[in-house]
């Protein structure tokens, strides 16, 4: 347990996560320009696309189907959860909970990425439709939580154009197109392009971990303005969705290291296409809480100490 | 050569209002616009999306009940809950006729 | 401090222009020049290449007549043709003879 | 034939750009950051200059000699056939007919890429120097097209600077530069930088075509200005001059793979260089009318049906 | 809407200035500020450094005392060693307390 | 040794150098977008970083000690030797002698990976803990020459930003830290993103070349103005450093190629840490003088000429 935690905290993707933090902390001039950060988001997104279209090419649908459905639940069920817990315990108003809610329902593609790569070096195999179940992770729970907040209140952001946020959205585009690419032209096709997709993919993500590292300190000074259940709600309820996760997943037949891969994307909080939605469509909520619960909070505490819990978990669960 | 005096509008706001201000400044009857990339910190430190990047700045020369029109536009709807400021100068234009 | 009002004078153009139009300032007169690339819309919709990116900025600060000169000039020479606009306002400086 | 068609179609190259279109067409807030545009672009351009330059170190020069004369001739013919069927055909008043002439007598190196690309998926084995090509063709066209303006018409441009613009732009620079760098330090200096410029190449293509996919999408409104002539000539006149340059390349001693793609070279119309040298050139020219010609219509033409044509037409020949 | 006359400073400086610019103006009074990457020409040809880009502009509303403020600063400890240029137009914004 | 000088010069890396000054020459419009240039600079540096560290985690202390020992004591020496030298040969102000000197007396780290790539084709074997070399070369020397200008004269700039400015800074930490991630994860983690900042780094190396060419050349204006004897002293200083280097790094117990690697790194001038401090702290200096010495001048020399000459002596030393 020790050595696995240590192996994820010592992997170079980690580090450089740790290297953003203290760069910024000692006010260090380094920053990645725009583009570069836009670039290297554009690149993963499509590259897990790719490669889990070319797998699901030759996956029978049969071995989807459970746990496509089991992230579909999982969609609808988080962002109620968070909603109420934000509400009974957290005192926190109708507009500011749904918003938070949006964001724990949903996805964050790096913490993804991290538990898998974190599972590659563990030796676990891990299914290859993976990237289609965060393509499916990553809408439901939007739709559901706007629901919530648009049924409870009045309103000033508009719906449609929140909803077409997310739906046309780049990460959404992004790995729903690369899925179909990958599926379309193969593990052939895939094999054209695999030197710059596949093999830079663990360097690439590095570089951004970097960039995110930097991002989520700069969060850290807003770490008060969220207040301490915030930062409760940032720890606890990622291990409670994470451990419902990787349960179900086990439930439909998913390996070990598919369901803590499964386990770490439900725990995850999306800061892309969330806050882009929530901001359209909920705009009177505040983008302190949930940008800093999500970036500052349960996105650090995934990245170094969650995803080898929830392999744990998972193991453990196998017996 | 002939010039007349018209409105500079400019707005700077956060990127993720961009689209939808874009849409009502043509609605409002201007009839061009400049787009920037900028950054920035005012009243409000938190932006929407890192992803998103930061502000926009657009720019459109209108005439003075354009501007009007499209301070009064911008103060209504985005205050409150969006960052966003605006601000008007006069500027001198050749070919008056371009901008209204 | 002493200040003077000098002009301000900016010309926002398809970027095929750009090394043209900075040419041609200094021949008439202006003594710097700041640059921004921009984006936009207005009566042609079209720009000349995809790869070229989009607008610049030009932004210069010169005195009247200078200014007055650029203006006609790039009227004169560029209207017709390509997609740019120009101009000016009144700025007050310090170290005004740096600009002159 | 179908095959060939298939794979093509379904290559994650080709596909990239159907979802570049598509994105756009579904009004997404996806876009490349122009520096990842012009990074991608800087990298290709060098990328094929350095392997053609390393290829060519080692051909003997008498195997260059014959294609290198027929695509100088063909860099001179097509202009002339483009701007006399714009002329007599499509009733184009003289400035604007020179300047869609300059577009499809020149080249467009992405179209040429592809076709490369293609070919070496079939099996083709495609001489090295081809690159060298493309340059040649690049800058003929451009010139005779411009002269054809000038000799008939009142101008406003400066012919000086338009031939700037071309022999001192980049994509000139950057291929013949990569090609003297690849010829000076030989296939083992190439070696040192393959893993970069080689490995990667298909993968950055990929990429690079999502966005021209982008880009042609929104060329696409354009296409009502531009008129029923222009769309069929975008899509009659690259069939009559990639027929031409298969045959005469056939007849230069080119194998099908080479014929083939210079088939697809000289059907392809330019869309970088000759724009920037057109418009400083001849600015009383519409660019709705040769941006969308050569960006919104023969460009995807030529990458999703053009291509495979050129290369059924190229075994054909062979017999 | 009402709308309130106060002053946009603008500073175009070379790149290594930028955060001291910025710590300089929030003490000067100033309440937010919108920053542009730029590049440009003027008196002193050379930059810094390569690495570090070329120049940023800085635009800050403020009152005109404020305006003043600044302006001497910049003139006093920026002009003699680095390239920086400082110029102030008045602009009419809504909400004008946001800004003083 | 004409053959090794051949070498050198017909490397890619050299040729895009050159391709660079030539297309700047020539007035082409080619220019790397500044996002592109960071994106590679922050890519380099990292890199170089990483695979140090992962080499100083196999190796054993009691090797390095020495190298550093002199690595430190040439930090501070030559720029107390290209302060005297300014001002008694070159008699020039002390602000101005200063500033040059923190230059000459800091490392490039450009010139660095240059010798690195160039030992490497020669088939020499060079000690992996060299980067870590290279960040400790390129404090001291800015600190010594900033203490130089601030004990002698009145200044405008601030030590301590000056002093930040440099410790940091975006190379230091991106080499520090790289050099940390590479030592805690070791040549295990190393191997993950191998085929990103290993494989792919010649390559990036080549590109980023080409851009230090264009900006070089850019500078070779300035040239009039720095003066005749700056030009000497941006000749005549790296190869007496140099030679220096490579003899007290044989005296240290480096290998051929690892005391050559050290006489490029001495030999070579800063031009990204020290002008950026120097502008801070010594604003009165004038950036004319020491940028075009170190980037116009030194910088080229070292990378056509010095490096192989570095090479030579060193294996000349060995007998
Ligand atoms: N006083 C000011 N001067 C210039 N720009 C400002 C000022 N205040 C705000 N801004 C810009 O407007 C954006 C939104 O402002 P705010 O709503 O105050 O956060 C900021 O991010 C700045 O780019
Ligand atoms: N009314 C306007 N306000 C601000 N910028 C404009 C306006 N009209 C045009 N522009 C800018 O000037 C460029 C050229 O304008 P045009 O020649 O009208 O296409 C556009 O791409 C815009 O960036
Ligand atoms: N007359 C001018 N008009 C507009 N911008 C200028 C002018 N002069 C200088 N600048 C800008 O201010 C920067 C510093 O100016 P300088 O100190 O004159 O080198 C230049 O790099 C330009 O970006
Ligand atoms: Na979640
Ligand atoms: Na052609
Ligand atoms: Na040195």
């Amino acid at each position: 347990m020790l050595d696995v935690l240590l192996t994820n905290l010592l992997s170079p993707i980690v580090l450089a996560f740790v290297l953003g933090i203290v760069a910024q902390l000692i006010r260090s001039d380094l920053s990645f320009p725009e583009p570069l950060y836009q670039a290297l988001s554009i690149y993963l997104l499509l590259a897990i696309g790719l490669k889990g279209g070319a797998e699901l090419s030759h996956t029978p649908w049969s071995a989807v189907v459970g746990p496509a459905l089991v992230t579909l639940l999982l969609g609808v069920v988080t962002p109620i959860t968070s909603y109420v817990v934000l509400r009974k315990l957290g005192r926190m108003d109708r507009v500011n909970a749904a918003a938070i809610a949006a964001h724990y329902g949903s996805v964050s593609a790096v913490t993804f990425i991290a538990a898998q790569a974190f599972g590659q070096v563990q030796g676990h195999s891990i299914e290859g439709f993976m990237p289609a179940l965060v393509a499916m992770l990553e809408v439901p729970a939007i739709v559901v939580a706007l629901m919530i907040a648009f049924m409870r209140s009045n309103h000033h952001g508009s719906w449609r154009e929140g909803l077409h946020e997310v739906l046309a959205g780049r990460s959404i585009v992004l790995l729903v197109g690369g899925l179909i690419i990958g599926y379309l032209s193969g593990m052939e096709g895939l094999q054209q392009v695999a030197p710059f997709f596949v093999s830079g993919f663990k360097g690439a993500l590095t570089l951004f971990l970097l960039e995110m590292g930097l991002v989520a300190a700069r969060r850290l000074r807003d770490l008060k303005k969220a207040g301490a259940f915030l930062v409760g709600f940032g720890i606890v309820m990622p291990l409670l969705h994470g451990s419902l996760a990787v349960v179900l997943g086990s439930w439909a037949g998913l390996s070990v290291g598919g369901r803590a891969v499964l386990g770490a994307m439900v725990a995850s909080a999306s800061y892309i296409a969330a806050p882009a939605a929530v901001r359209i469509s909920l705009p009177e909520a505040n983008p302190s809480y949930y940008l800093t619960a999500s970036l500052g909070i349960t996105f650090p505490f995934n990245l170094t100490l969650g995803i080898p819990l929830y392999f744990a978990l998972a193991q453990w669960i196998e017996g | 050569m002939p010039t007349v005096t018209l409105k500079l509008v400019t707005i700077v706001a956060e990127r993720v209002l961009q689209e939808r201000l874009l849409r009502t400044l043509k609605e409002l009857g201007a009839r061009g616009y400049t787009l920037t990339d900028v950054s920035g910190e005012g009243s409000r430190g938190v932006r929407a999306s890192e992803w998103e990047g930061h502000n926009v700045k657009i720019e459109t020369i209108v005439s003075p009940e354009v501007a009007e029109r499209i301070i009064e536009h911008v103060a209504e709807h985005y205050f409150q809950h969006y960052a966003v400021i605006v601000y008007a100068q006069p500027v001198e234009v050749v070919r008056g006729d371009k901008y209204v």
